[in-house]
């Protein structure tokens, strides 16, 4: 019934929004959830909720899952090693169990 | 002696003003840890109904404007704008505790003007009777674009300079990046459609009365937002609280000195020269830090938004009450 | 020629009312990128504001109506919504391209009201001065309700016909669900308190006043939503834009034939006319998508919300004007 | 009899009242289902707008008031606060199905005072004409914070003799936390503000005439929120259902005498009589209950929560046209 | 201290809310989070924040866990067969290690 | 390339956040990141959306990647077991692959 399939989390600020969906999009990957947040990390607290002053700054959480594990680590490689060295982001990747696989088949 | 006589009840008068009152009242709540929240989808409908409005009155100005008169304020912008960048790149930036990137951002946003100091000042020239011409606070765009692209320039060449791969962004994508952001946004559409469209009607039954209103609850976060910032402040250099303490009068100074100049040269009212006085004073605080993360990814945004938002715009709010006074002397009624 | 010389400038006198100002401003934003952002906490109420006070304006209007003469203009609103979805089954539903169950919803989109147009027509009948009587916006639901209803039922019959298995959704449910919707939630209640309390004095210290200015937002809300749709709506098939650039017109011209029908009978107001009209030239933005949604879930929303949103919605308001120039040919004053 | 009879017309006129109007109408469409939704960003601004606008108002009034004049109904009210939650100590909690905890928390919040029945309390007395001083509203926190605290301190005194481990709570720390919660904040910054500052211009222009009309949507809200907690009501012990239907009468006409007493003693105003009342007999819905959670967290919040936003606050609300019935017959003009 | 369990991810539009917690509710499921977000799919992008006209398409995760994975999987098997043919949404597994146990236990 | 680690979910309302962030700070943890949401669970239903009269109760999740999985494992066993018995809240624990690892790394 259930497949195994990689899921990609990507935190960063609000402002590197176009850098994922850019690097998803050329990567084939269709389909990716995001959530708004805030959080805590090497540079300085972001916080969640109340009036922000600079909205750019607030933390988004991307979750993306995708049948093929290597494609998820070279986007996460890419990401990493060209945006984040100066900028507030972490990434993880976790296996997890989907239904429908084709779902998550790219292309 | 004298003049410090004549400013000093003044400016204790203006301190009652609610517009500087409810920032103070913010501060305080802040300092006492109060859980009062603004939410921030009220946050930034307030600030672009403020922005609208601003625009709306100045574009609806404008139809009637000669276009001549504007053209030297226009100018004498710009040159504010990257001039206080320049200086604080040969000032601030030269401080042994300084990291170069910090610095010149943190000289960017202090050349590049706060929405809501303008905003601020416009509410106490009117309650003071001190007329401007309405077309004045259109000058934001002039002095805030030339301040943050003077400044990425300069980390640009800085980055060069150091031998370290820069990724050279290009003058039309800073501006129309800049552009883009949300503040001049808003403020552009207001101008065109103060300019092209009859808003007339909506701006006197709307935009023109909530105006005071919002503008007092906008102080309500930016007081607020300054105490909670300070922390983050005191992680960095000391040297940035005191430049965000000192910069404003400078550039303040310089603004009403180059605003002068305009008065005598073509006629400039002393409400426009307040105005100008003020935007140099300000220091971006909605639409600066984004770009500059953008563009200054290696600048710690503790420093900068910290030296702004903390010390640079509430020192610039506090200080309307001197440009003030000053022109009551420099421009007698 | 001599119509369209007439039409022609006032059109473009029309263009530049705040109202449709703000409508095209959102769009340039969008389309030049703009970061702007009007918060959805922001949105949601102002639409609730908005229908609140049409709501309350009609409430307190039918307090001292004759009932008889609401009977017909509900009458023919009704058949408007309705005939709207089944000219819609019998032109857009047979093209080649269009898949049955799209060309429905899209159809039922189209008979249904939106309640932002509506809001717009009415601030612009003032500003022209047309009267229309103080009931007629709340015939939004009985022109919006029997629209989806139709297409819903008209949806399910098709499933049956071709064998699909279906299940039989119930008339009462439907207009259940479509009354519970949020906007017709809020219309409904300002109705009733405007019929059975006295809510005067906060209609005309709140609701009235902030009508104009709060419907300027969201006119710029509707412009950029309606271009940021636009690529969704390049995703299907083109005559799905052909129809929701055609259709406003076609149903507005119907709506203003039988609004005149009503006029000689009943007397019904010219500016009852041009709201019958532009209610029928509207497609529903707000409720209709997600009864539809449930109901139809076989339908592509890429396709009935594109077409409604980015097309449908900028055409009925945009063609407010014409029916004001028509109105002034058939109505001399 | 004849009380009755004169009590239920004006009662039934009163419903009318867009105040209460609305707060049935939320109730009616939480009743049938509907989906709208007042987002919750929307709604903290505008209890912080009427909060703000109580305060500033009141301050405004102080400035110009006879301190003495004050002092006996502060301390009424720090009475009333207090001994409603002593009342309910020895009623609510001695019940066999109570937990001791939740009676003392539910104690706490009627003993505390609603903002927002106080704000409806306000319009009312205002469209009835029934002046009042326009510091009453600051006396809110002096019966506010004498119940919260009342109720932890007998809640701990409850553990310590139960021989459970509590971690004491200070006096001092417990007045400080409730002065730090929102609704607090906003009254006292406003307060402070219309004290010290010359906030007149903006009240007038804004605070003041938003006043009403935002009343009415949050009304609203508490009426949706009313009927939407009802259900979790259901799953505690129905004396708390009982409790919240009794108690605001019983503490109303408390309210009333004591304010009765500071009128023949200090010529305290007929409306200033009814405010206490009406204070009294509401129950705390924003500020109380993050309050009592943090102090005494083994009570259940279903219990206290549901007890006063279900049935306190709206029973409190539809009651204020008791007490204004009371007043007429008490203060004959 | 800590003891296996199955996380359940429901990620859906708005306007299958109701259906959702009717399904948790058949399966005797006290307890689930929910996280209001945006995403990418087959059906098009679904914005996170700023107004969006129609809410109900707004994009919500629900996380699920329970002791019981047969049960978590039924549950998805339903919405998938039942509700996901035609409308947005994925669903995915994974297994988690919980504290306190007896709080994921229904009934 | 990748590392494990450990991610731990914390899910209360928002009036335990000093109490959450008190123990990370405590345990040395620098990075985390919270979501708004909702959920329900033996304390009934916490609303996601919409005009919430008491904001305190509203729900979040806090996601904590650590290297040092016993870390993790004593914070939540505090905080359960401090602060857990009377108010609502779940934790769970799952094992994650990381991409630079000495973000994750405390002290
Ligand atoms: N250890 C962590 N666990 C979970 N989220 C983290 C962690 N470290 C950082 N984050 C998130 O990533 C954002 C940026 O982190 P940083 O690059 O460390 O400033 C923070 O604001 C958090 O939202
Ligand atoms: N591969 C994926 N990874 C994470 N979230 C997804 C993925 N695909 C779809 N989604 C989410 O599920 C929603 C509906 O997907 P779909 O059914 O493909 O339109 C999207 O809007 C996303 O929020
Ligand atoms: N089984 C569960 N799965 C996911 N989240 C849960 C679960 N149980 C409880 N929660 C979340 O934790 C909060 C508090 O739960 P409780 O302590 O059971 O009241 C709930 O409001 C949910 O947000
Ligand atoms: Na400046
Ligand atoms: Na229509
Ligand atoms: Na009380």
């Amino acid at each position: 019934m259930t497949q195994p399939a990689t899921k990609l989390t990507i935190v960063v600020e609000r402002l590197l929004e176009p850098v994922v969906e850019r690097l998803l999009e050329a990567a084939q990957i269709k389909g990716y959830s995001v959530f708004p947040g805030g959080g805590r990390g090497s540079h300085g607290t972001h916080h969640a909720y109340s009036a922000q002053v600079v909205r750019e700054f607030a933390i988004v959480k991307y979750e993306i899952v995708v049948a093929d594990r290597a494609k998820a680590e070279r986007v996460a490689d890419t990401l990493i090693s060209q945006h984040l060295t100066h900028q507030p982001g972490i990434v993880w990747l976790e296996t997890v169990d989907v239904l429908r696989a084709w779902k998550f088949a790219s292309s | 002696m004298d003049l410090l006589a004549d400013l000093l009840p003044a400016f204790l008068r203006q301190l009652q003003q609610p517009t500087l009152a409810f920032l103070l009242g913010g501060m305080l709540l802040a300092a006492l840890g109060s859980r009062l929240e603004i939410p921030d989808a009220v946050y930034k409908f307030i600030v672009i109904v403020l922005l609208l409005k601003i625009g709306l009155g100045a574009g609806i100005a404008i139809r009637e404007a000669e276009l001549a008169t504007l053209l030297l304020p226009a100018f004498l912008s710009a040159v504010l704008g990257a001039g206080i960048v320049l200086i604080g790149r040969i000032t601030l930036v030269r401080l042994p505790s300084v990291k170069a990137e910090d610095g010149m951002a943190t000289a960017g946003l202090f050349g590049a003007v706060s929405a809501s100091t303008l905003a601020a000042a416009m509410v106490m020239l009117e309650q003071d009777g001190l007329a401007f011409e309405a077309w004045v606070p259109a000058l934001y765009p002039f002095m805030d674009i030339p301040a943050l692209v003077t400044a990425i320039v300069l980390a640009q060449w800085h980055r060069q300079r150091t031998g370290a791969a820069a990724d050279r962004l290009r003058l039309g994508t800073i501006i129309a990046e800049s552009l883009r952001g949300s503040a001049l946004s808003a403020l552009a559409l207001g101008l065109v459609l103060g300019l092209v469209a009859r808003p007339d009607a909506v701006f006197a039954s709307f935009y023109e009365p909530l105006f005071r209103g919002l503008l007092s609850i906008l102080m309500l976060v930016m007081g607020m937002e300054a105490y909670a910032r300070l922390a983050e402040l005191r992680r960095v250099a000391h040297v940035f609280a005191a430049y965000a303490l000192i910069a404003p009068f400078v550039h303040g100074l310089l603004g009403f000195g180059l605003g002068y100049v305009a008065h005598v040269l073509t006629g400039f009212s002393p409400g426009g020269v307040v105005l100008l006085a003020i935007m140099a004073a300000s220091s971006s605080d909605i639409s600066g830090p984004p770009t500059l993360r953008a563009a200054i990814p290696m600048a710690n945004p503790a420093a900068y938004v910290g030296a702004s938002t903390s010390v640079g715009t509430p020192v610039a709010l506090l200080s309307i009450p001197l440009y003030l006074a000053l022109a009551e002397l420099v421009f007698p009624r």
